[in-house]
């Protein structure tokens, strides 16, 4: 069921106040046809703000929309052939699931058959093909938001719009109807701007994921790239676990890390202006040895935190008292238990400087 | 804890059916009773309805009813889901001003707003229906806030301009639709309130089938009783065509839906 | 759209104003005339508070209403908290039930309920109390339903259960300050028909504040203009009284919580 | 603040009916004085039932509730002096943060001095100890629910019960008061109960995690037994992502799957009764090479989910076209794009076959 009606859209220099409060600072964002952009952060961070004025239901702004070339800042939400999914009950209560679907094809004045056999095939395209006749509060959270998902793509919209569509379900539901989101909006084609404030659904779902902190996008990247080569200081500490270790710098390009040399890595931030800092490595670039107490790596095991594959390991190092964290495979990790006496690896490329 | 809780509803409902269903058989009783309480019989509701102005009064009220209604219903709904789609900014004054009706004893209405009134207006009895539009005002804009507050109207709407719809669509097709049964409410409580008002209709010398009931009890203490059996059981029909009906109706569409 | 909405809110607001402040302003200024109305004057005030029976009536009316207001605190908080933590079983008859009073015309109450009523009773006029108790009903039990409706009763019950509390330590120390304003409301909602209501009183033949006023008002138009606007004033305070001060008290323990 | 009221609780052969359903069948349980035990399942598996049967919430049960030796099924919920903490929305809204702390003393008549005293202890202990004065809704919710364990810790309680308590809180709240939980509990040393759905959540804060289905308790051990060594195939399948992969028994203890011979674990279930059957390996037991397009392990990537420090990749075995799921560090990951043709090779020890 690939669709014709890809578009681009442009988002230029978006600007919203709220009172005294900048929601929206300076936000530039393309999105190619066709492209699943996730906007990540957390509460308050203007992603839902960006979202909205997308869809035209947040107005006073300043800066361009353009889709498919055509500003379209001046019109109304209900003329810009948007798809919305909302975070949760945006179900129309007293109609059916096929008519909350044929919704948006009944106020453009598609006649009855043509817009029920539309509507039957999306729910097709959602899984739930024999569930038309429900209402909304007879439906699980999970089918809701498939059939919210449906009606905001039965219209054909330029752009698919999902507000923090799955920060209402239960976990297992959560990750089940991220997958299926992915699947559908490759099938189906649609411009889409994802916005979240979950890390790993942001990256599971996205091709790019847009960071937002404060109302400033700093960085829009694939996710693996977001995670691996953050853009600043402080993309890397808000995208996923992060440990700070002391480092001096022994050359443009080397840093020293607990007796051990380690690439710099030169973010936005540009190159360290001081001799010391913090280095930022993620928990899974560190591992551990057998340890005897000595050299500048050692540290003891204060603690074991199960989670299925990995297994998170905080340790206290010897020297300066700082606490580490280490993911490891959950099968390696059982050789190291609480108490025992370890030494420290970096198993990093590079790293980033705090400094 | 709610074994406990049962047998308490239990004597809960009873003192509370006590209340009213006693009252209501003695005066059941009361209406049956023919000379002079001697024996039982229909004779005193025959009486009733040959009465003159039986049917002149109690067409007057179900007018005024009928006025008070359409006005709450074109009036107060989208009065009210303005106010909540505005924002909370004058959702405590509006508040404020539907708590004055309560306040204002309903003998300063007839006096003191009565002889406000355009004189076009006094020379009708359908002056009362405004009257009563102000005097239900508390109970009909609550009943509508509290229907609207009980939804996620915001998200609605915005789902519902999402998908393409005007306003005008919005709140036909969605909005009326979710919030039907606190409109039924409204509706209703106006109803009520014109079928069974009193004060205002006497003090302003109107006549409406309140008023000549007790006109006409003057004297006649059983028939008068008769009366007041006869019009609460129509009051009592009007009540379950609407809380029943809708129902109904909303339970076929649902098994219709499942089936 | 919210640029639009907040000029119809204008709008909406002027007109509600307009509905209620302008035959105000017109009762106020009609009570201060004098001299046939060719001067303005307070005379019109200096003989109501003159005129026989004006302290009296007053007294019985805000007796009366004190005594409504402790029946429904009595009666009515702990059984609508007993009906829901006993589940909603009850609650659909119980509604019902509490929808009679709103169908059946205060005029049928006056005389079916009246003639029902013990002998000893009706030979007081705190008789009325209990008639005002049924037909605030719909009100006062709306009112505590949807308090606590809109609590999370159940988990508050049994967090103040796990805590160690009795029942009665929880119906103290949590529900009842928990929806206290709900139970302001319906308290209020009883006074407030109690001091103003006119049609059982009069049909009953008790001396009530309101049928007090009806009496003086034959034939002194202009000075029963003066009183309704009294009567309303003094209605008012106990609105405001009753309205803002739990709110200040509970904004200076919140600044003293802050602080 | 380590506190000597140590108890042991043993459930013995509960049963609860609602109507017609069975919401708990002979379920019995030991909890060691300070053990955190957790219940894990989906809604409507018992475990909340469990728990309030414990509280006295729940009544009409049958089986004994035994503390300290003692049976406490006939002792009403206000008198077991156990703490609790809710799913959400549990403060008194009309007290400030210091009286709902006060009040489980208060109802027991403690005086004023002594019980605010208390009450701050308890705030100190949970990080919000300048938060007195406030009202519930002036909290987040994660301080809300850091305030309900301060409460319910304040008198001192003999079983410490938590009911999903971190379910209505964002992801990353969740994971912090989670760790905190479990840091209090330790230091506290009260025995505790805790249910919740979600797995994450029970494998990182338990001593042991019990799994429930359908009112059963199927395994109760610590997190890496439950995970590693499932007691049998339910278990197995509902504890972590799992794949079956098409087995045959070579021999009592062996079985050959895609041409490699891997051990065979027995389970609950006993020895194999067939020849054949679907060997249990989770994603993070596979691993990848790469490879011609020939032998018996042969696949093709279809798709790859970046999940920060692992990435799910999934492959279609090119034999039977049944798609396998691997968890791979991302690091590693790099190395095998979409399309690319691999052999899956096991890493399992040993396997639980569902035959």
């Amino acid at each position: 069921m690939t669709e014709q009606n890809r578009v681009s859209v442009q988002l230029q220099g978006l600007r919203k106040v709220y009172g005294d409060a900048v929601a929206l600072e300076n936000f530039s964002l393309d999105i190619a046809p066709g492209e699943l952009v996730a906007l990540l952060g957390p509460s308050g961070c203007g992603k839902t703000t960006a979202l909205r004025i997308l869809a035209g239901l947040d107005t006073d702004h300043t800066g361009q929309i353009i889709i498919n070339g055509k500003d379209i800042a001046g019109t109304p939400a209900n003329k810009r052939n948007m798809g919305m999914v909302f975070q949760a009950y945006s179900l129309f209560p007293t109609m059916s699931v096929l008519e909350n679907v044929a919704y948006g094809l009944r106020v453009r004045k598609v006649d009855k058959a043509k817009r029920d056999a539309r509507a039957q095939q999306l729910l097709d395209l959602v899984g739930l093909g024999a569930m038309g006749k429900r209402l909304a509060h007879q439906l699980s959270g999970g089918q809701q938001q498939r059939v919210a998902l449906a009606r905001a793509l039965a219209i054909q919209p330029n752009v698919l719009l999902l507000d923090e569509p799955l920060s209402a379900l239960d976990a297992q539901v959560r990750t089940q109807l991220r997958d299926e989101i992915k699947r559908i909006q490759t099938e189906v084609g649609t411009t889409t701007l994802f916005v979240t404030h979950d890390q790993e659904e942001a990256m599971a779902i996205a091709d790019r994921v847009g960071v937002m902190r404060h109302g400033v996008l700093e960085q829009c990247a694939p996710p693996q790239e977001v995670y691996l080569n953050p853009a600043n200081v402080k993309v890397a500490k808000f995208v996923g676990a992060m440990n700070s270790l002391p480092a001096e710098v022994t050359s443009p390009t080397t840093l020293r890390i607990y007796g051990q040399t380690v690439n710099l890595r030169v973010g936005e931030g540009g190159t360290p202006t001081s001799k010391a800092g913090m280095a930022l490595i993620r928990p899974e670039q560190l591992t551990l040895t057998h340890g005897d107490g000595s050299g500048p790596a050692s540290a003891t095991i204060t603690n074991l935190t199960f989670l299925g594959p990995l297994t998170r390991i905080s340790v206290r190092m010897t020297g300066d008292s700082s606490v580490l964290f280490i993911a490891m495979p959950s099968a390696i990790a059982l050789d190291f238990p609480t108490g025992s006496t370890v030494n420290v690896e970096i198993r990093a490329t590079s790293v980033l400087l705090d400094f | 804890m709610k074994k406990k809780l049962t047998s308490v509803n239990y004597l809960v409902l009873l003192a509370a059916s006590a209340f009213f269903i006693f009252p209501l058989i003695a005066a059941f009783e009361f209406s049956l009773r023919v000379n002079k309480g001697k024996s039982h019989g229909f004779e005193n509701f025959r009486w009733v309805f040959q009465q003159g102005g039986f049917k002149t009064n109690l067409g007057v009220s179900f007018r005024l009813a009928l006025l008070t209604a359409v006005a709450v219903l074109v009036l107060m709904v989208p009065t009210v889901v303005y106010l909540h789609l505005g924002g909370g900014r004058w959702k405590r004054m509006i508040e404020f001003i539907c708590l004055v009706p309560l306040v204002v004893p309903v003998i300063s209405f007839a006096l003191g707003v009565g002889t406000a009134f355009p004189v076009f207006l006094q020379s009708t009895v359908y002056e009362l229906s405004f009257l009563y539009v102000i005097v239900s005002l508390p109970y009909t804009y609550r009943a509508l806030d509290v229907g609207l507050s009980s939804i996620p109207l915001m998200t609605l709407v915005e789902a519902s301009r999402a998908s393409g719809a005007s306003m005008r669509q919005t709140l036909l097709f969605v909005i009326i639709p979710t919030i039907r049964s606190a409109v039924n409410g409204a509706v209703f409580l106006a109803i009520a309130l014109s079928l069974g008002e009193f004060t205002l209709a006497v003090l302003l010398h109107w006549d409406t089938f309140p008023t000549w009931i007790a006109n006409i009890s003057q004297g006649h203490i059983l028939n008068a009783i008769a009366l007041s059996v006869v019009s609460l059981v129509g009051a009592w029909l009007v009540v379950l065509v609407m809380a029943v009906a809708p129902k109904s109706l909303r339970s076929n569409k649902t098994q219709e839906a499942t089936s």
